[in-house]
């Protein structure tokens, strides 16, 4: 196919450039695998470690909000195909749309992101500012649980530090879950953001109508790195919310 | 590299996939598949979980459609993931094996 | 037939070239001319292997005594550990591939650039930021965890500036990891035309190796060390088994990059070494595509041992055996190195210049450093000799004797090309002659220090091993005095050596068919490259006398 | 403590003499590649040397049979290292049954050692000539490591987990040992000295001072009542938990149908993290006692369920002189 855009010194064709900004930008990705893949390996051997306490732990973040989150996250997925879809057939006015669309996705997905963040720091569940497992059941009026979650809770609890011979093991234990549920979801977020930046840049080019058939390499290449960074929730949602639901 | 469009109705149908395996997994967490198999519940997610990650990468991410070039990045990345997850791993499950 | 044609050799500089096209600290602060922020690199790496050595003569005097009498314990544990930190993550990592990498790659391949210049100049800035938070580490409080930085030793029980230069580290990784991504693409989209695979240099296979490694390792330290300063800070227990975290998990996680690693610093190494000897014993190298692949052989099997630095750790017998096992598996790519080099020799023409006296020294230092990780591999061997001076020689054997001689002969190799003069060659040969003498003095004794049961990180030591730390000692000194001639040397040469011209060895590199120094854009037109790599006979652009011997009839099999 | 051979340490344990003939293996063999190469290179260079400024070599591109040879010799010879040192480290880390069991506990920066007696030493390791000794190793704060060169042993000494390791002193003597893991400050001051007595001076000097030292046998038997382990782990095995005698040393059935050796890694495990493997046959109904005892609490427990074997480990040095089998 026959390619325009500016065509940068270094480079003889616009072709060149383009495959060298596409494979440069899964060589990436390959590296962002493994960046994630350390923290993977590191929940792994602790939830196995820790079994119960972990999958108490992942119980007490909401389900209904990791699932919504999930269904927005991939949503964005779509949008995002389809602007890099838009950009190919040269549908201007379309690319901006689904571009905007898919920034929005990822602010609810962030929105939401801050309120399970509040629920946690309300519930003293955030490691280093206050860590106490058992703060909502020692101050039920200190948390938004409902009476019977907290019940719930309770019970869960009692048995938990049962087993574990005490609150020490299980705040020391769960301290761990919610390190990498921090960890995980922290560094997941931060390259949302810095995907919504990114799409803000494509934002303006986009409403600019510079992206054509002939040139849309930056949609593609930004495209790749929001679908990657869904794959990540992919598997952060299973493995942080869906542990022991049962 | 040659340029393959994929349409619309591939995304779409594409989404709909993703959502309908959201839902399984969902509701797979909430029966105790643990009581016919030690571990099926995490092994059902993780499977389920890597459904959709491959249909991602092959739709969305056009994979299905690239260079071989590009198959042996993606490849290569998860490869490296697995050599250290599979080794490590290897090592604290052999921990207690017995030698002789 | 080379496509430039045969000049008369010009023995005067081009009027306009890389060094000359513009003025001003800008215009080096802001390029993206691959050559210039290769010499960007060369003064910072220089300013980090003076740091280094600064620390490491430190050591050596202060081990004079068995009381060691230069510093406190607390210093001498600062110094090996900043000695460490200095020389890998900031010297030795990116040394060949950052200056050599970033200044030969476009020139060997026929390009004007690399793929990404913005962001090769952003990988020095990320570098230098870098650098900035481990010198702030060093000079605040320092850092006395060991190069390892094993837990909890590093993220609960030291007082030193460990969070800076985790910080330092962490970012330094990117800088790494986008230089590789960058050769990565390079190699793959900016070949010449007539630039197959099969026709590049081998120093381009060796930094596409170890450019496979910084994309695919680096991350990992990354994110592990931001673990450990993360847990550092916050108190949390990713790794400390206080709060239920796993220090070996933390020693898997730092070798899964770290043993890998030892192969960036070793590779391109050989990649310099596979250009000397060809080009001073004037014939293709022997088994072309044997060394090729072994570079591959190596970056990848290379991450497949890790666990050998953790025998004694606990690990399971299991994997210390799989683990034991797959690290001879890595050796053997390196032993066809070895062979098909010394093979090269036969029948060559042979001259003493002095990159080659460096390349000859690389291999015997090689040899021992490489077969000496033999005997660590050996897991009987290894319940005695791991943590002792034996893994300390080890290592410096092939590092200093290798990587580290490997990277001063290729800038002796290509100094002509970079700065478009000559060096003294009867002083740089002098050099290399007491670098190599001194290297001996000071790390063999440590072999035989190891066996003797010296175990390392030892600020003091019992009175027997006191003769062997003064031979140590003593070495050490030559060894500085080696390191200060090429500095002084050079740094004269590029003011008033004599004029190099084109190609002064002459080699069959593409790189040598360009002006010396290059132009800004390398090449006056892109070349086309029709001759096979390191092929001097048909080449009547180099002006050598066709052979009169017969030809032997190209190998079996190869190539 | 001078050496006979220049260049190998004193070699005292059954270990000494294996690691120093695999040693002597691996410098042949390194002695032998060194040598060609070398001589190769210097022939070469100097048979070669460039006669006229013009000269070129001979274009050899390489030669087939030549690789296969350089990547079959080595591949055999790197196999015989590995399997013959694979068997030298696997015998080490699989310590004979019947061993005489000394705790060690590392902390910055100091050894603290229990003797089966319950003698106490700093910095300091009494041990019979010829019996099989196992050292349960365990640390209070950072990683250590227990390095005896002339045993030509070492073994990591890590937090939060035991590590043991095991020899068999064949010279009676004085030697020093090391703290080989970098530990922090005083790393180099860390180490001691190991005695190798005649079984019977070692029986005299174990029954020597038992004054005040506790018993680990009898402190984790009070121990074990105080927890109230007792009160599950009944000994005719009626209980809500499995009976622990005999369990040490054996190999036990697990719940998801593996099984362990119960060694003393496993008993800890057991105690500190009640739930990680379940006994097949029994509810995880045990509680953690994670952060509830310390490490020497957690040794002398391990002495006591230890000696809950049909022959109780004797506590006084009597039993203790026959000399080791193997
Ligand atoms: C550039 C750096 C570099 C390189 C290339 C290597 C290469 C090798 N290393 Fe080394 N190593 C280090 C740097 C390096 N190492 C460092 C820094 C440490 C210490 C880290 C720390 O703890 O601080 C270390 C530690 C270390 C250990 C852990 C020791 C311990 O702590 O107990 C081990 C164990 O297996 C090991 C093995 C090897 C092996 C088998 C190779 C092989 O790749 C070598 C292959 C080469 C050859 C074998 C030579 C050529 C061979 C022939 C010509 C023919 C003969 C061949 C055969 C018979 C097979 N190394
Ligand atoms: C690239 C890596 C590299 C390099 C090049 C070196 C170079 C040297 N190293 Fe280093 N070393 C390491 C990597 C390296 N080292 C590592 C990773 C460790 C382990 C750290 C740890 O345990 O955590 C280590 C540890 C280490 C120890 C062990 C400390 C201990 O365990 O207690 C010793 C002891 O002798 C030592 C010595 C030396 C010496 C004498 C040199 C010499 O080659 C240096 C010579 C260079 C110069 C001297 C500077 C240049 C010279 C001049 C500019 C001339 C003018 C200067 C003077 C006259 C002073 N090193
Ligand atoms: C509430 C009851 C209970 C108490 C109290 C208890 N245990 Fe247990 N213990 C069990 C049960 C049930 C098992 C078997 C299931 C399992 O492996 O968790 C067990 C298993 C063990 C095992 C592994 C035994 C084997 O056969 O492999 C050891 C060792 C052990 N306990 C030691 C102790 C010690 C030491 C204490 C006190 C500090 C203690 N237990 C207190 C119930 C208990
Ligand atoms: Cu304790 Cu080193
Ligand atoms: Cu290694």
């Amino acid at each position: 196919m026959h390619r325009t855009g500016e065509l940068s010194g270094q480079f003889q064709t616009l072709e060149q450039q383009k495959e060298s900004a596409t494979l440069g930008m899964w060589l990436f990705l390959s590296t962002e695998i493994l960046f994630f893949g350390g923290l993977f390996l590191t929940y792994t051997i602790n939830r196995h470690t820790y079994a119960d306490v972990f999958s108490y732990s992942s119980r007490t973040i909401k389900l209904s909000w990791g699932a919504i989150n999930t269904v927005v996250l991939i949503g964005s997925s779509l949008t995002m195909a389809m602007s890099v879809w838009s950009a190919e057939v040269g549908k201007k006015k379309l690319v901006t749309f689904f571009l905007i669309a898919t920034l929005v996705l990822g602010g609810v997905f962030l929105g939401i992101k801050g309120i399970e963040y509040h629920d946690k720091f309300v519930e003293h569940h955030v490691p280093g500012l206050g860590f106490d497992m058992y703060y909502c059941t020692k101050n039920p009026g200190a948390c938004n649980l409902r009476p019977e979650d907290l019940q719930k809770e309770r019970v869960e609890l009692d048995e938990l530090t049962k087993k574990m011979g005490g609150e020490t093991a299980v705040n020391a234990n769960s301290q761990l879950f919610f390190s990498l549920y921090f960890g995980m979801t922290g560094l997941h977020a931060l390259h949302m953001i810095i995907g919504a930046g990114l799409l803000l840049w494509l934002i303006k080019q986009s409403m600019a109508g510079r992206f054509t058939t002939q040139y849309n390499t930056p949609v593609e290449n930004v495209g790749l790195y929001w679908h990657f960074v869904d794959i990540v929730w992919i598997y952060l949602f299973p493995l942080l919310y869906l542990i022991d639901r049962h | 590299m040659s340029e393959h469009i994929v349409s619309p109705k591939i995304y779409i149908l594409i989404f709909a996939a993703l959502m309908i395996l959201t839902i399984t997994t969902v509701y797979a967490a909430t029966v105790d598949l643990n009581a016919h198999f030690a571990g099926l519940n995490v092994i059902v997610a993780l499977l389920i979980a890597t459904c959709k990650a491959v249909l991602v990468i092959l739709f969305f991410m056009h994979a299905y459609y690239s260079s071989k070039r590009t198959k042996l990045i993606v490849f290569a990345g998860f490869f490296w993931l697995a050599i250290m997850l599979s080794l490590t791993l290897g090592d604290y499950g052999s921990r207690s094996w017995d030698v002789h | 037939m080379s496509t430039t044609p045969p000049k008369p050799p010009g023995y005067q500089l081009p009027e306009e070239h890389y060094l000359n096209a513009t003025y001003g600290i800008r215009s080096w602060l802001l390029t993206t001319d691959h050559k210039r922020i290769a010499l960007l690199y060369l003064a910072s790496v220089t300013f980090f292997f003076f740091i280094g050595g600064i620390f490491a003569t430190m050591i050596r005097i202060h081990l004079l005594t068995p009381a060691g009498y230069l510093v406190t314990p607390e210093t001498y544990n600062k110094l090996f550990t900043m000695h460490g930190v200095a020389m890998i993550f900031f010297f030795l990592i990116p040394s060949i591939p950052a200056v050599l990498g970033n200044f030969l790659i476009p020139l060997m391949i026929g390009a004007k650039d690399v793929a990404f210049p913005k962001l090769n100049l952003l990988s020095w800035y990320i570098y230098i930021t870098g650098g900035c938070f481990v010198l702030y580490s060093f000079a605040t409080g320092g850092l006395d965890t060991g190069w390892t930085f094993y837990t909890p030793l590093s993220s609960v029980y030291s007082n030193s500036a460990v969070t800076p230069a985790v910080i330092g580290i962490f970012i330094n990784g990117f800088s790494s990891i986008l230089t590789g991504l960058n050769f990565v693409v390079t190699i793959h989209t900016m070949r010449a035309p007539g630039m197959t695979w099969f026709r590049l240099p081998l120093f381009v296979w060796a930094q596409y190796s170890t450019s496979i490694i910084f994309i695919l390792g680096t991350p990992v330290i990354a994110i592990t060390l931001l673990l450990a300063g993360l847990e550092r800070m916050f108190h949390l227990g990713f790794f400390n088994p206080a709060l239920g975290g796993d220090p070996i998990l933390f020693q898997h996680l730092f070798w899964f990059y770290s043993h890998p690693a030892v192969y960036i610093m070793i590779l391109p190494a050989m990649g310099v070494i596979s250009e000397i000897i060809p080009t001073f014993a004037r014939k293709p190298i022997f088994g072309y595509t044997f060394i090729a692949a072994s570079s591959i052989a190596i970056a990848v099997i290379g991450f497949f041992v890790w666990a050998h630095h953790m025998f004694l750790t606990g690990e399971s017998t299991y994997a210390a055996l799989a683990f034991s096992l797959l690290s001879y598996l890595v050796a053997i790519p390196s032993a066809v190195k070895v062979f098909n080099w010394t093979s090269t020799l036969y029948k060559g023409s042979i001259s003493y210049d002095t990159p080659m006296l460096y390349a000859l020294g690389f291999i015997g230092l090689f040899l021992i450093g490489g077969l000496t990780g033999l005997f660590l591999a050996c897991l009987g061997l290894d319940i005695h000799i791991h943590d002792t001076y034996f893994v300390v020689a080890h290592f410096h054997y092939i590092m200093v004797g290798g990587a580290v001689m490997g990277y001063v002969g290729g800038l002796h190799f290509w100094w002509p090309k970079i700065t478009g003069k000559l060096y003294p060659e009867f002083l740089a040969r002098l050099a290399a002659v007491i670098l190599f003498v001194g290297f001996n003095l000071t790390f063999f004794p440590q072999f035989i220090l190891g066996y003797l049961g010296m175990p390392r990180r030892y600020h003091n030591y019992p009175p027997e091993f006191q003769v062997l730390n003064v031979m140590s000692t003593a070495g050490a000194s030559i060894l500085a005095l080696g390191y200060l001639l090429p500095m002084i040397y050079l740094t004269w040469s590029m003011r008033y050596g004599k004029v190099a011209g084109r190609n002064p060895w002459p080699a069959t590199g593409l790189e040598w068919t360009t002006a010396s120094p290059p132009l800004t854009e390398n090449f006056d037109v892109t070349p086309v490259v029709d001759w096979e790599p390191y092929d001097y006979k048909n080449r009547p652009d180099l002006g050598l006398q066709t052979p009169t011997a017969p030809t032997l009839a190209p190998a079996h099999g190869d190539d | 403590m001078q050496s006979q051979l220049p260049f190998y340490p004193d070699q005292a344990s059954n270990f000494a003499p294996s690691v120093d003939s695999l040693m002597t293996f691996l410098i042949l063999v390194s002695v032998f590649f060194s040598l060609a190469i070398t001589a190769a290179i210097v022939i070469f260079f100097f048979k070669f040397h460039r006669k006229s400024k013009n000269e070129i070599g001979v274009p050899i591109h390489g030669d087939m049979r030549l690789e296969v040879l350089w990547i079959v010799v080595p591949a055999i010879l790197s196999l015989a290292m590995f399997g013959w040192g694979a068997a030298v480290y696997v015998d080490f880390r699989h310590a004979p049954l019947d061993t005489l069991d000394i705790y060690v506990v590392g902390k910055q920066w100091m050894w603290k050692v229990q003797q089966p007696n319950g003698r106490r030493e700093i910095n300091e390791l009494h041990v019979p000539v010829g019996r099989d000794v196992k050292l349960v190793l365990a640390s209070e704060d950072v990683i250590h490591d227990f390095f005896v060169p002339a045993f030509r042993v070492k073994m990591d000494v890590v937090p939060g987990h035991y590590n043991t390791m095991w020899f068999r002193p064949t010279k009676a003597g004085h030697y020093e040992f090391f703290c080989s893991q970098y530990c922090g400050t005083n790393h180099a001051v860390m180490g001691g000295w190991v005695t190798v007595m005649e079984p019977s001076e070692y029986a005299a000097w174990l029954s020597g001072s038992t004054g005040g030292d506790a018993n680990p046998v009898t402190t984790g038997e009070k121990l074990f009542a105080e927890k109230a382990c007792s009160t599950c782990h009944l000994s005719n095995g009626t209980g809500r938990a499995p009976s622990l005698n005999g369990v040490y040393g054996g190999t036990v059935r697990l719940a998801d149908g593996s099984t362990v050796t119960a060694d003393e890694a496993y008993i800890r495990e057991s105690i500190l993290l009640s739930n990680a493997k379940i006994v097949a046959g029994y509810q995880p109904l045990m509680p953690s006692f994670q952060g509830q005892l310390t490490e020497e609490d957690i040794m002398s427990l391990t002495a006591y369920i230890k000696s809950l074997q049909s022959q109780p480990v004797p506590a006084t040095g009597a039993g203790v002189i026959a000399p080791g089998k193997k």
